[in-house]
């Protein structure tokens, strides 16, 4: 059964229509990556999955649970998380203070999981004590998604991990991402890293206009010059 | 001299308000001099009316009560301007009134001499007409407020509240403790009483003979009765004036401000300049109530300036009434005065009520209005945000495209 | 020579690299030690001896301690919730005066020599400050959570924060009277020397001891524990604390908990060193909120710095000024921190 | 490169010989901004030809709203020069930019929802004598004058962007597409000498896009001004603009005519994401 279904989905800001008819799946353990143009409302997508705006129409399931219309804090407990694209880090709290906020929800001791996350990744280890407010843009990316693993989430949402990263951070990032991946966390992420997002996703969905375009393994797509065509339209 | 005669005078003086609320009700489709003149007519019957049923010491009663009124309502006009059409946040309107009382009373006494130097003193006293005070009062009010809005009207909108709450301290213990400044602990006195001579025996030179023989017989007890006239005539002139300002260009950009900054700063305004501008003349107005204050009071000092009689009642006001409303901030202003005036005497007829819950609680009656005022600004806050008649839509006068 | 000439043209224009020079922190501090040293100067020059300035800068410290107090808590409850509390001065008054209604309720024992107070104060403060927290839990759960339900802008709850100022004042008023009073009327509170001359009354280093110790506490909470910590996380970004989901009500609870606890704290505090009046807090607000802007909005430890800034100068003015113009000094360090660096000691330059 | 700024600049606007490429109207130079870490513009250099319609394009993220916010003093550059017509804009306010003839719009239309359009409109012209709170009562005569002046211009745009049956419609009310058309309306009363427009397209019906687009080309034509805008449309980019520049991770990465930039290869790998590709080909 898949992780994720969302059928149908529109929705937008104020009157604005941004998402139109959306449907997606994201089944056990994999990797899906929305694509798409500018504008095409795959950060919409993402944050309405994620209860931070109400679905107009359509329906969303986790499991088989119906979250549409679930505040976000409610989903989190479910067993999904979400890393924004920017803003996505606690800047006067210290790494292993940030990484406590993602265990909120938790009783008892966390230190285990603290330990996993550091030993994915060890740049964190090293900088625990430091306010994440110093740190650079990749750096804080790792803590962002660091934070989100320590509930140990059945998926991941990723905003845009890579934006804004220098080119050698990008590759680290994806890295990180299937290291995440391979400890059995599916991931749905939204890239504007075409390329490098459909390298590593098993499916990918390519957003135009506020609804699906074409979607496929993302092997495929990354040989499909339709792709290419449909950002640079036409 | 009869009562009859005195009482024609007083209508007349009453008659003056009356004549500009009738004048403004009659519909807009009479031409202007039907409307001007079936307005003193209704006006002048309605004063009559009521100087003719009323007894004399409610009567009296009542004109001390329009007077304050008046003057609560000159101070939410001023209100208004910062915060109905600008959304400024200002909660040391005490300030604004204080340095307004003051100048005013500084500017039109004269300074003492002989044995009253000895215990009074002020820094200057001019002896200028009382013109002369109410302006220099809303210049000086005026200047305060460049001086507190240049450095923080740039800055987020709560950093005002707490300059202006400072300055309104600052000015509280200046005019607590500066002696020569006017008088200090003591209150300033012998503040005139401006036209004082249409009561008094010889009367005015300057009026005509007719007119002279008319205000004739009123009394130095009926003092008030002018002064109502003077204060409703302030509250007039500045409603009228906002009235029309507020239907200019001046008023589409005050309103273009407080609705989205960035997109005003986008065509092109100064949003800072804007904001410093509405901030100047809603002191200035503030101001000249507090020279209005001065001379109704005939004597002032630092208590009456405080943050609930001159700041926080006047932000009721004009909640209850409805702010972004210039009508509104006068209703308001005489609805709210009259709940706190009214409440007094329920508190007295509570008194044995009160008695029996605590033997200190009759003494701390008064306190209960407060409470209510309290509660009431909470309950507006929350369940009735428009006040009472809301904020009022309108375009700027010629903005009309049909007529075009 | 020619590049630094090229690049020195394409950097900002000179009023712009002025403002962001006099905008630096060190300006700030810089500017603060001046004005400190200004004023020592000119009360030297007014004759005023080397001990007497020791000893005010001593107390002045201590006031700083109490106004620490009240402007812990303002900041917390400013920067986790986002209104600016202008009944915090209020909820300081109410705690004295809870703790004046408890002393006719306790038996009044001897006073705990050196300090002029017994035992029933210290239980009183600990029963009094918690009510006060509760107080101020109370009118946001009548009042501010509403508002915030209808996303008001922060003015609005300003003003429901004024509203409640009077609320809280009037019940004063009702209670005990407009009258000034005392904890204890009519026992001596004689001052010891401290070092080289200079005294104090052994009831003001209780009151520096307690701020100490009560901030030092704040400081564990804020730094060891879940619940510190997400009020910390939720002062830095409040959307972000929420998705990650922090119990946003356990946050405001605690806020309002601690930061009115503390406020009724000072309040005590204060009331001890001077007198009740029902109007005490209300003129403390200034010196508060110019502690907090000083500190930077949201940092406690940057209120802890500002509180004690502002209790200097405002001691050191009365070296040559009449002292009832304490607050107002306060207004010319808030004035001057507002021109020069809004934000405060401890605030990224730009951040709101 | 970075020495000719300065005084040679000016002289080639000042004197530049007739058949030689139009002056710069527009000149931004290293222009640099970061948030928090995050560097949005980073040494960002480009002019803009008197009389052109330049599109600004580039992947999401690339810096485009930012660079229009530092041009039009919304944000101070950390460093860097903005110069319109060789005068110096750095560090001025909006509204100071906004005298000097150089207007933008905001990607969602930020109107004045609670005054009609006509209002709106009005709202726009600098310096009006009512303005200044004594004139309408020292000088009305004068004033309203002045306001009836306005509104016959604010008419004639409304006519000349066929919105003029909406003149007395309160301008919350309007679709998103005729926002768009406002803010462009508003920037005409300026009399702009170049306009910003920050996503003339988006949330616009497509026959309401064929006018705005149909305004753009008859105002650039018959009144010279001078148009810069971002637009995700590309179809509608590579139509109406000559030149194109796109914009990649806060610096330009290609300029040119529309035709080249989109066969340009390194575009294309921007869009897709390989901020490799323009590295290592």
């Amino acid at each position: 059964m898949a992780l994720l279904t969302v059928e149908g989905l529109t929705t937008g800001y104020g009157e604005m229509e941004v998402l139109r008819s959306l449907s997606l799946r994201v089944e056990p353990g994999r990797i899906v990556s929305i694509i798409g143009p500018n504008g095409a409302g795959k950060s919409t997508a993402m944050k309405a999955v994620f209860g931070l705006l109400k679905p107009w129409q359509g329906s969303i399931r986790f499991g088989d649970r119906e979250i549409g219309g679930l505040s976000p804090d409610r989903i989190v407990r479910l067993g999904m998380c979400y890393v924004p694209q920017t803003d996505n880090v606690f800047p006067s709290l210290t790494v292993e203070e940030n990484l406590d906020m993602g265990a909120f929800v938790l009783t008892g001791s966390t230190k285990e999981r603290k330990e996993r996350v550091y030993e994915l990744f060890p740049r964190l280890a090293e900088r625990r004590r430091q306010r994440a407010g110093k740190m650079s843009g990749g750096e804080r990316q790792m803590v962002a998604m660091g934070r989100a693993l320590m509930l140990d989430p059945k998926l991941l949402l990723l905003d845009e991990p890579s934006a804004g990263l220098a080119p050698l951070l990008v590759d680290l990032i994806f890295e990180k991402v299937r290291d995440i991946n391979a400890s059995g966390v599916a991931v749905l992420m939204v890239e504007q890293n075409a390329r490098k997002s459909l390298e590593l996703a098993d499916h990918a969905y390519v957003l135009v206009g506020g609804s699906n375009a074409i979607d496929g393994a993302g092997r495929d797509l990354l040989g499909d010059p339709e792709v290419g065509r449909l950002y640079l339209g036409g | 001299m009869g009562m009859g005669d005195a009482t024609l005078a007083k209508s007349l003086l009453l008659a003056l308000p009356l004549w500009f609320v009738a004048a403004r009700a009659l519909p807009a489709r009479l031409p202007w001099f039907a409307r001007v003149a079936l307005g003193a007519a209704a006006g002048w019957l309605v004063a009559l009316a009521v100087t003719l049923v009323v007894p004399s010491g409610q009567m009296a009663y009542l004109v001390s009560f329009a007077i304050v009124g008046s003057i609560y309502a000159v101070l939410a006009l001023g209100l208004n301007v910062q915060w109905g059409y600008t959304g400024l946040f200002n909660i040391g309107i005490a300030a604004f009134f204080a340095v307004g009382a003051f100048t005013s009373a500084l500017v039109t006494t004269r300074m003492p001499t002989g044995a009253a130097a000895a215990f009074s003193q002020q820094a200057f006293g001019l002896g200028a007409p009382f013109l002369a005070g109410v302006l220099a009062a809303g210049v000086a009010a005026g200047v305060l407020a460049l001086l507190v809005g240049g450095p923080t009207l740039r800055l987020r909108e709560d950093y005002l509240a707490i300059a202006t709450i400072g300055i309104a301290e600052l000015v509280r213990l200046v005019f607590q403790n500066e002696r020569w400044l006017a008088n200090g602990p003591q209150p300033l006195r012998g503040i005139p009483q401006p036209l004082a001579c249409l009561v008094r025996d010889p009367g005015c030179g300057w009026l005509p003979a007719p007119l002279a023989a008319l205000f004739d017989p009123l009394t130095p007890r009926d003092y008030t009765y002018v002064y109502l006239a003077i204060a409703t005539l302030v509250v007039i002139v500045v409603y009228v004036v906002l009235e029309r300002a507020i239907r200019s260009p001046w008023g589409r950009v005050l309103r273009a401000v407080r609705e989205d900054e960035a997109a005003a700063a986008m065509v092109g305004k100064d949003v800072a300049r804007v904001r410093l501008q509405a901030f100047v003349v809603g002191a200035v107005i503030m101001g000249f109530g507090g020279a209005l204050y001065a001379h109704y009071m005939i004597a002032i000092d630092y208590t009456h300036f405080d943050a609930l009689y001159a700041t926080f009642l006047v932000w009721v006001m004009l909640m209850l009434g409805g702010s972004g409303n210039n009508r509104g901030a006068i209703l308001g202003a005489f609805a709210l005065w009259g709940v706190w005036t009214g409440a007094a005497f329920v508190v007295d007829l509570a008194r044995p009520l009160l008695a029996a819950i605590s033997s200190d609680l009759p003494a701390r009656g008064p306190y209960l209005r407060l409470l209510f005022i309290a509660l009431l600004m909470l309950f507006i806050l929350l369940y009735r945000p428009k006040g009472m008649i809301g904020e009022e839509r309108f375009v700027s006068r010629d903005s009309q495209g049909r007529d075009g | 020579m020619a590049k630094a000439l090229a690049r020195r043209a394409h950097g900002p224009r000179l009023s712009a690299r002025l403002r962001r020079a006099l905008g630096s922190r060190t300006a700030l501090v810089a500017l603060l030690a001046l004005l400190l040293l200004g004023l020592w100067l000119l009360a030297g020059a007014q004759g005023v001896t080397g001990q007497r300035l020791l000893s005010l800068a001593v107390r002045g410290v201590m006031l700083g301690g109490v106004l620490a107090l009240g402007a812990v808590g303002l900041t917390l409850i400013f920067g986790v919730l986002r209104i600016p509390n202008f009944a915090h001065g209020d909820l300081m008054t109410w705690g004295a005066y809870l703790a004046l209604f408890g002393l006719t309720l306790l038996p009044a024992g001897p006073p705990l020599a050196p300090f002029s107070f017994g035992i029933e104060l210290l239980v009183l403060l600990v029963l009094a400050a918690p009510l006060v927290g509760l107080t101020g839990y109370l009118l946001d759960r009548l009042v501010f959570r509403r508002l915030r339900a209808r996303r008001v802008p922060s003015v609005i709850l300003a003003m429901a924060a004024l509203g409640g100022a009077f609320l809280l004042r009037s019940v004063i008023y009702l209670g005990w009277g407009a009258d000034f009073r005392n904890f204890y009327t009519g026992r001596p509170r004689p001052a010891v020397e401290l070092f080289a001359g200079i005294r104090v009354r052994p009831d003001q280093l209780f009151i520096v001891g307690l701020a100490l110790l009560l901030i030092f506490l704040l400081y564990l909470l804020l730094e060891r524990t879940k619940m510190g910590k997400a009020m910390r996380a939720t002062a830095d970004n409040a959307d972000l604390a929420r998705i990650t989901g922090i119990d946003t009500e356990g946050v405001i609870r605690w806020t309002w908990l601690i930061g009115g606890g503390l406020a009724g704290a000072g309040g005590i505090m204060y009331a001890l060193d001077t007198q009740l009046r029902p109007e005490m807090g209300w003129w403390l607000m200034l010196p508060l909120f110019a502690s907090v802007i000083l500190g930077t909005i949201g940092n406690a430890y940057g209120a802890l710095v500002g509180a004690m800034v502002v209790g200097l100068v405002w001691q050191m003015s009365t070296a040559f000024l009449n002292p009832a113009y304490g607050p107002g000094v306060a207004f010319l360090v808030l004035i001057l921190v507002l021109l020069f660096r809004p934000e405060g000691i401890f605030g990224k330059p730009g951040g709101s | 490169m970075e020495q000719t700024t300065g005084k040679l600049g000016e002289d080639r606007t000042g004197s530049a010989p007739a058949g030689a490429p139009p002056p710069a109207l527009l000149r931004v130079e290293g222009l640099t901004k970061s948030f928090g870490g995050l560097q949005a513009v980073n040494h960002c250099s480009f002019d803009v030809r008197a009389g052109s319609i330049t599109a600004l394009i580039g992947p999401n993220g690339a810096g485009k709203t930012t660079v229009f916010s530092l041009i039009s003093g919304f944000l101070r550059p950390d460093r860097g020069r903005v110069e319109l017509d060789g005068e110096d804009l750095t560090g001025l306010g909006p509204h100071q930019v906004f005298r000097r003839g150089l207007c933008r719009t905001f990607q969602i239309p930020r109107e004045h929802g609670s005054m009609t359009v006509l209002e709106n409109l009005m709202l726009v012209p600098p310096e009006q004598l009512g303005e200044r709170f004594w004139n309408p009562i020292v000088r009305p005569r004068a004033v309203r004058a002045q306001e009836r002046a306005i509104r016959d211009k604010a008419l004639e745009v409304l006519e000349l962007l066929t919105l003029s049956h909406l003149r007395d419609e309160y301008a919350a009310n309007l679709s998103g597409g005729q926002k768009k058309l406002l803010e462009l309306a508003r920037t005409l009363m300026a009399d702009p000498r170049i306009v910003l427009l920050d996503e003339p397209a988006a949330g616009v019906n497509p026959s309401l896009m064929a006018r705005i687009r149909e305004k753009i080309v008859q105002l650039n034509a018959e009144r010279g001004i001078t148009f810069l805008l971002i637009e995700h449309d590309i179809p509608l980019v590579m139509g109406l603009c000559d030149p194109v520049i796109v914009l990649n991770q806060g610096t330009k990465l290609a300029e040119g005519p529309p035709s080249i930039v989109r066969g340009d290869p390194r575009v294309l790998e921007a869009y897709l994401g390989g901020q490799h590709g323009a590295v290592d080909g």
